[in-house]
């Protein structure tokens, strides 16, 4: 039996079992009607789960879903969109190569004729986009598009099929800061049409921001669901871990040493061989983390991938211990003791169909311990993999798994947990959080002050400015490929590095530059 | 020079419409299923088996168009093997592709003795009437290949039977997310990647030739695989890619290179390829999905 | 003869890897088994290999079991037949299509002379051709195919020193398409009749005679019904009667080991069709509906207005080069000439 | 922890569904030999006794599933590196030919000299033959599916149209017969070798119609090699990265060109020691015909060993056993054809039967939670 009236949705005792698993257990969750209801728990808890329930991907192996009162049953996603779901995934659902427009009417598309009828398609589009303040480039294709964009294309998507209640599974975890700011915005313009919202996040300041309500899933389990106004941060990390959690970040004052990294004069092209980093100069010494705030798009994947030996250098000097490096290829930097975490942990930073042990070791695979004369030594291997997953809490199936079984959070810590066992003196954190539940920030962090601790110097790259401004030493704020200024981290604030990083100009939209 | 002078000749660039005729029917049919997300390796066989249902329906009822309809049908016939066993039941596509390729081998040899009582080489049967344009002969499948060439490229991009085939060779979650049936794509593009390799047998049994005889499809569906990568799944992209082959190939056939021993003429159009290939051609970038079963809801 | 014997006469054949329904010495070779089963009483098994591993395999399987005649045909076959024979010294071999070295004494070898035949085909292209202008198309490059090419470039020549010829191998015994596209360019080039040495691949030479109405010679058996009216002739390798005769050496107990044989022009071993008269097979053809009535007309036609003409020239030829008077060279031995 | 265990049920769960699919296409194949008339009961005990019917029978079984042991390696290999080598064919056909080549050529040459040259020479050239399209993948964009097919294409001219017309002495399309100190030791010979004759059953093999030669054992330990190379060393780890995820290889300091160069090349030499083991061990000569479709074969014996080194080896086997084993049911008089079919439709069965390994992980994964 549905609870009361104005509820437009309630889940009773869901429960989906997986090979190994069972993401969701007895789950309870009720969403009242023109609300936004944040869904948070640990990385595994069986959010993305239980949404994937709500929109018919996934048949639940036990319960039931009423929506406007009535019992359904969901045969696949036509069924939930017919009855107004919508859904914005925490991998966006689009097609690369197709264009803004063709993604939108994709399934639906208006037709004259045998044709396919652009121009309709094209004002629907407008329409949506002009009524929610959704703006768009409807001729853009996928994949030339920003991340920011591309999630507007991926609402516009719901709106296309008159979405009442829109499930948005971690649309923050990609968007700067800007860009997070305008899905709020767009989130209010939403519920004042009196749209419902179901959303999904790891950063508690988002949940305080704009939800009304808070349901917290552990383990699988529906924890509890509470009013936004009557908790604290702090309680909801406790809900969700089961223990109290460290939201900020503690670290002493650094003791930097000599300088042991430095770019002069850096040039980069990106991938369509325009300039993406111009002339850019920086020095990170030891025991001190250099962060580099910016708008995401600004440079800083070129750069990291300049510095890392996986793009070409055009010009100038990396320096490393005195020494340039900018010639050296991806295996000889590692050598040097440089640790790399890639901001795309699944498309650079593991082989997602080989296990934890073969993946714990990529990068250090030809050395000993763990290869002699060329030979795998996987006895050592998987020595050492027990020791890591233990000593860093990796959960998901033990070294025999493969890493796309692991969730996002695990993923990520097997990144680190790969990446610090080397003691490495220089380390590249590129999003070192990006999608990672609170537990493993607060283990994350402490992780990279250790390092810093023990005299390694460290450069942050996040797009995430609490991130940034709390773990740096001193940052430099990139913009259009230039270093725009370094700052003391202790002299500064949101505000002002929001202001450099946007240049003087701080136009709306947030669009990455040509 | 006079090596120069038969390359430029009229009728050899005609004769390579000719050559080329299968191959775009073939790549044309590559298109649909590879852009569904099926690698279509049975191209081959099904080649084979539309030449001999061709042949056999032009014997049988005497009307050489009765035999076209028997080699579409026939594809159609395989292709829904390679769509059943792997978009229904997700095998492996190129298992099943090269399945496909033997079993046309085996059952044309085998029903030419149950059907014709002969082993190589079937007897010869009506076949299309010819066309002649500038005074060289064509017979109706080549002007039908140069006509689907546009026609499925409209297909492609100007209908949404085509956006959704497109979406889901790319990324079928999304489209499944979209309630788009991913199998149901599949297996209608997997269909008629066999019609079109089908047809592109009549061509050879009955079209340019009248019988049928045994492995006569000859690597074509390979090529045409080729042709397909080649002109980077698109329509016009294969029609140019085969042109070039059929060209290269008519050049073997046809002309006379004194500096080129005779048995290795016919090397010719392989070595061209590679050669423009590695020279002038980037990356051929197969839709994302291609070759990957698709298991709604899962990662 | 000892027709009780021959009762019990057992043969095994091992065709080549073309199998059957190659319309060539496996057919022909075929025929001639047929044709002992009918006259001489004897039975026979066949074998078609699906590549050449098994020839040793398949040829061994007859010989253990005891058949009184093993026959392995085409080119591949040879070694694994010398080695068989060597296993098994009482049973009798023979095999169609290659010269023995030191031949033992339990094969026999049948070899026949195409180029012989091939002169005659190539007389008669230069004697119907009005542009002066033939061609030729083989199967594969190689050996055996350039007897024919050589017999046929000898003949063509004998008859017009000026003839332009034209010739092209399709690397393939078994695409049609391939066959009419050569004969078609052949054809753009002036050619109006045209010899095959190519198998499966020669049907496409029939077509493109066909629709350019120009002439073609056919090869191997009688396959003057397959367009009709525009295969003038086809030149005849009979198999079929070497087979034959061989098992009758057999059953009568006089069969020679240790020779290769040739069969040539002076004993019908090859042959051109009869330039006058239409050939039983045609007939056959007719009879089993595989021809009409008027293509079966079409073809007695043609032979009263372009081909008998020649007969009695084509026939001074033949008993030339039986006595001696022409010499033709083996192409098969002596090499292609590089500047053809 | 029984992972151990584990990894065995999952190896006999994968045995059980290949025997499985064999039997199913042993059963539709019976449809087609009604058509001929035949009984399908002869034609399969023709195929049981062909293949497994005595010692020569499982001996010439072994034999003829050496060259396709070779080729599905040859194709397994590059698969695991990202790459689908669809070239078997084409280097199959070069190592064999050079191999032939040597093994004339060279009239004075002691056997321990002659044999291990011609053997290397073959693999050399069909590494090479291999490696070419692995180095058009890696340094100019070439997709390997068209430069395989279009070096196939030129293997065959280059060696079965023009190489035998070069160096043929008789009107054979062949070239000459290899000289004995070339040739691979056939066990048929068994009794004259100085140490084998000594080995208990050596006797067995001493018999005309074996053909097993020592390239059967090449192979088994071609597949060693390749197993020990792809799963145990740093070589192997590295090429299995590059294939699963060649940003992630990158990432990982590994040099992607290398990995692709050096297993199309090692696939190559593979495929070219198919060739050298037919050519030195199975017909002493290069001969047109000889490669007999090995290398499109290969793709299907790759693919039903789940392109696991093992498993190709079992692959293999079957495919050699139905060669073998059907010879003997065209004696009983079913069409040779048959045999194609059903070799065709094991492979359907055993593509489609994986389905339901996939759907048994899940039952099975399903009561291990409750
Ligand atoms: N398709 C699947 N097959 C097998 N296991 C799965 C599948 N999807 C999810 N799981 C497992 O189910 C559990 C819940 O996963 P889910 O994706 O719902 O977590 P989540 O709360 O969304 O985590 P995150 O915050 O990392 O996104 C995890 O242990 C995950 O590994
Ligand atoms: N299909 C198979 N047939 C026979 N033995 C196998 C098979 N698969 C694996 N094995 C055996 O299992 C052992 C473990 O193999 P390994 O873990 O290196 O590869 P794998 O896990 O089977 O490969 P993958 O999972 O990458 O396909 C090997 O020693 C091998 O002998
Ligand atoms: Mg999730
Ligand atoms: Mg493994």
């Amino acid at each position: 039996m549905p609870r009361e009236d104005n509820y437009i949705l309630d889940m009773q005792n869901i429960t989906k079992i997986f090979p190994g698993v069972k993401a969701n257990d007895n789950v309870n969750l009720s969403i009242k009607k023109g609300e936004i209801h944040a869904l948070v728990g640990e990385n595994g808890a069986g959010k993305t789960t239980l949404m994937n329930i709500l929109y018919g991907l996934y048949e639940p192996d036990g319960g039931q879903v009423f929506y406007e009162g009535n019992k359904i049953n969901l045969d696949g996603p036509q069924d939930a969109i017919e009855l107004g779901i919508g859904m914005v995934h925490q991998h966006f659902m689009l097609v690369d190569p197709l264009t803004v427009t063709e993604n939108i009417v994709l399934g639906n598309e208006p037709r004259s004729g045998l044709m396919l009828d652009q121009k309709t398609a094209k004002r629907e589009v407008k329409e949506i986009s002009d009524k929610y303040g959704l703006f768009v480039d409807p001729d853009a294709k996928i994949q030339d598009i920003s991340v920011g964009m591309q999630q507007r294309v991926e609402i516009i998507k719901t709106l296309y099929r008159g979405a009442e209640l829109l499930i948005f599974d971690e649309p923050t975890a990609v968007l700067t800061p800007q860009e997070i700011d305008e899905l709020f915005e767009i989130f209010r313009s939403l519920k004042e049409q009196g749209k419902t919202i179901i959303f999904i996040t790891h950063k508690l300041k988002e949940v305080k921001t704009i939800s009304d309500r808070i349901t917290v899933l552990r383990n699988g389990k529906s924890i509890d669901t509470v009013n936004t106004a009557d908790v604290t941060k702090e309680d909801v990390a406790e809900l969700m871990v089961g223990r109290q959690v460290l939201l900020e970040v503690e670290k002493t004052e650094a003791k930097p040493g000599a300088e042991i990294f430095s770019v002069d004069n850096l040039n980069v092209k990106d991938n369509r061989d325009i300039p993406a980093v111009k002339n850019i100069s920086l020095s990170v010494r030891k025991g001190e983390i250099l962060g580099i705030a910016g708008v995401e798009g600004n440079g800083q994947s070129e750069l990291v991938e300049a510095i890392t030996g996986l793009r070409n250098v055009e010009s100038g000097k990396v320096n490393l211990r005195g020494k340039d490096i900018s010639k050296y290829n991806a295996r000889q930097i590692k050598r040097e003791k440089v640790a790399h975490i890639p901001e795309d942990r699944q498309k650079r930073g593991l082989i997602m169909d080989f296990d934890l042990k073969e993946n714990i070791i990529l990068g250090y695979h030809d050395l000993e311990p763990f290869s002699k004369n060329g030979i795998m030594q996987y006895d050592n291997v998987a020595k050492y993999t027990q020791d890591l997953i233990d000593k860093y809490d990796v959960r998901g199936g033990g070294m025999e798994a493969q890493a796309k079984n692991l969730s996002g959070g695990n993923q990520q810590k097997l990144i680190v947990a790969r990446e610090f066992s080397h003691d490495p003196e220089f380390l590249i954190a590129s999003q070192p959080t990006r999608g990672v539940d609170v537990g493993s920030i607060e283990f994350i962090h402490k992780q990279i002050i250790d390092r810093r601790d023990n005299g390694a110097g460290v450069l942050l790259v996040s797009a995430e400015l609490s991130e940034v401004l709390s773990l740096s030493d001193r940052i430099a704020v990139i913009f259009e490929g230039e270093i725009v200024d370094v700052l003391k981290a202790s002299e500064t604030d949101e505000r002002e590095l929001g202001k450099l990083m946007t240049g003087s100009k701080s136009e709306a939209g947030g669009e990455s530059n040509e | 020079m006079d090596t120069l002078k038969q390359i430029f000749s009229l009728s050899l660039f005609l004769a390579s419409f000719r050559f080329a005729t299968p191959l775009i029917l073939a790549a044309l049919g590559g298109i649909f299923s590879e852009r569904s997300g099926v690698v279509n390796i049975a191209l081959e066989g099904m080649i084979l088996i539309g030449a001999f249902a061709a042949v056999y329906g032009s014997a049988s009822t005497g009307n050489p168009w009765i035999g076209v309809l028997y080699s579409m049908i026939a594809g159609l016939v395989f292709a829904a093997i390679l769509a059943l066993v792997c978009v229904t039941f997700k095998a492996n596509q190129i298992v099943v592709g090269t399945g496909i390729n033997i079993f046309a081998s085996g059952i044309t040899i085998f029903l030419l003795q149950v059907l014709f009582g002969v082993k190589g080489t079937s007897p010869m049967v009506g076949r299309l009437p010819a066309y002649r344009f500038f005074g060289v002969r064509f017979n109706p499948i080549t002007y039908i290949a140069l006509i689907l060439v546009p026609v499925v490229w409209f297909i492609f991009f100007k209908t949404h039977w085509g956006l959704r085939i497109r979406s889901i060779g790319e990324h079928p979650a999304a489209a499944d997310t979209l309630g788009i049936s991913v199998n149901k794509w599949r297996f209608i593009s997997v269909l008629i990647s066999g019609v079109l390799a089908g047809l592109a047998g009549a061509h050879l049994s009955i079209g340019d030739g009248s019988a049928f005889v045994r492995e006569m499809s000859a690597g074509r569906g390979f090529i045409a695989l080729a042709a397909m990568i080649f002109g980077k799944w698109h329509p016009f992209g294969a029609f140019g890619a085969a042109m070039l082959f059929g060209f290269a190939e008519a050049i073997a056939v046809r002309v006379d290179f004194a500096f080129i021993p005779s048995e290795l003429i016919s090397a010719i159009p392989y070595v061209l390829t590679l050669v423009v290939l590695a020279g002038f051609f980037g990356k051929s970038i197969p839709p994302a999905a291609s070759g990957e079963p698709y298991y709604k809801g899962e990662k | 003869a000892v027709p009780a014997a021959a009762q019990d006469t057992r043969v095994g054949i091992v065709l080549s890897t073309g199998g059957l329904g190659d319309l060539s010495f496996n057919d022909a070779a075929y025929r001639g088994l047929q044709r002992a089963e009918d006259e001489l009483g004897i039975s026979f098994d066949y074998i078609e290999p699906a590549d050449p591993s098994e020839d040793q395999t398949a040829l061994r399987r007859f010989a253990s079991r005891g058949y009184d005649l093993v026959i392995g045909v085409g080119f591949q076959m040879a070694d694994s037949l010398r080695t068989v024979a060597g296993e098994y010294p009482d049973t009798k071999f023979a095999h169609v299509d290659q010269y023995f070295e030191d031949i033992p004494d339990n094969i026999v070898s049948l070899n026949f002379a195409e180029w012989e035949g091939s002169f005659l085909a190539g007389a008669l292209a230069a004697l119907t051709s009005e542009n002066g202008n033939v061609g030729f198309v083989g199967g594969v490059d190689f050996a055996l195919i350039h007897r024919f090419e050589g017999g046929f470039y000898q003949g063509a020549r004998y008859i017009n020193p000026d003839i332009e010829i034209q010739s092209r191998y399709a690397d393939d015994f078994g695409d049609p398409a391939r066959g009419r596209e050569i004969a078609l360019g052949m054809i753009d080039d002036g050619a109006d009749v045209i010899y095959h040495a190519a198998g499966g691949t020669g049907s496409g030479v029939f077509q493109a005679a066909e629709e350019e109405d120009i002439y073609a010679i056919g090869v191997d058996s009688n396959q003057n019904y397959v367009a009709p009216g525009h295969v003038i002739a086809s030149m005849l390798k009979k198999v079929d009667n070497a087979v034959f005769d061989t098992v009758k050496s057999v059953v009568e107990g006089n069969y020679q080991g240790g020779n290769n044989l040739y069969f040539t022009l002076a004993d019908g071993g090859v042959d051109l069709t009869s330039l006058t008269e239409v050939g039983q097979p045609v007939l056959d053809a007719h009879d089993n509906g595989t021809i009409t009535d008027e293509e079966l007309e079409t073809i007695r036609q043609m032979k009263e207005n372009v081909t008998s003409p020649y007969a009695d020239r084509i026939a001074e030829i033949k008993e030339m080069i039986i006595n001696g008077e022409i010499e033709v060279e083996n192409w098969g031995e002596t090499g292609r000439p590089d500047n053809l | 922890m029984n992972n151990y265990s584990d990894k065995i049920k999952s190896i006999l769960t994968d045995l059980g569904l290949s025997l499985l699919s064999i039997v199913v296409a042993l059963i539709v194949g019976t449809l087609f030999i009604f058509l001929t008339d035949k009984s399908p009961l002869d034609a399969y005990s023709a195929l049981y006794i062909g293949a497994f019917g005595n010692f020569s029978a499982i001996a010439n079984t072994l034999w003829r599933s050496t060259p396709l042991i070779l080729t599905g390696l040859a194709v397994a290999l590059p698969f695991r590196a990202g790459l689908f080598n669809i070239g078997a064919e084409g280097q199959l056909l070069m190592g064999g030919f050079t191999a032939g080549v040597v093994g004339f050529y060279f009239t004075s040459l002691p056997a321990f000299i002659h044999l291990p040259f011609a053997i290397i020479a073959g693999m050399f050239v069909g590494g090479l033959w291999g490696g070419l399209p692995g180095f058009l993948k890696a340094k100019m964009d070439v997709h390997e599916v068209i430069a395989t097919i279009m070096l196939n294409h030129i293997a065959i001219a280059l060696t079965i149209n023009y190489g035998i017309n070069i160096f043929r002495d008789t009107g054979r399309p062949a070239t000459p017969r290899i000289m004995d100190s070339a040739a691979m030791f056939n066990f048929k010979n068994i009794m004259d070798h100085p140490f084998l004759s000594k080995l208990p059953f050596a006797e067995l093999f001493a018999h005309p119609a074996i053909r097993l030669h020592i390239n059967f054992f090449l192979a088994l330990a071609a597949a060693v090699v390749l197993w020990y190379l792809l799963f145990k060393t740093t070589l192997g780890y590295e090429m299995r990265a590059v294939g699963f995820n060649p940003d992630g290889a990158e990432y990982g300091g590994i040099n992607a060109s290398k990995g692709i160069i050096t297993a199309m090349f090692i696939s190559g030499a593979v495929a070219g020691l198919a060739g050298v083991g037919e050519v030195l061990g199975t017909h002493f000569s290069f001969m047109q015909g000889m490669d007999a479709g090995y290398g499109f074969t290969g793709i299907a014996v790759a693919l039903i060993g789940q392109t696991h080194p093992i498993g190709v080896i079992l692959g293999g086997i079957l495919f050699g056993a139905l060669a073998q084993g059907g010879l003997e049911m065209q004696f009983s008089g079913i069409p040779s054809e048959i045999v194609m079919l059903i070799q065709a439709l094991v492979i359907f069965f055993v593509a489609a039967l994986q389905v339901f390994k996939v759907y048994l992980a899940k039952r099975k994964a399903k009561g291990g939670v409750e």
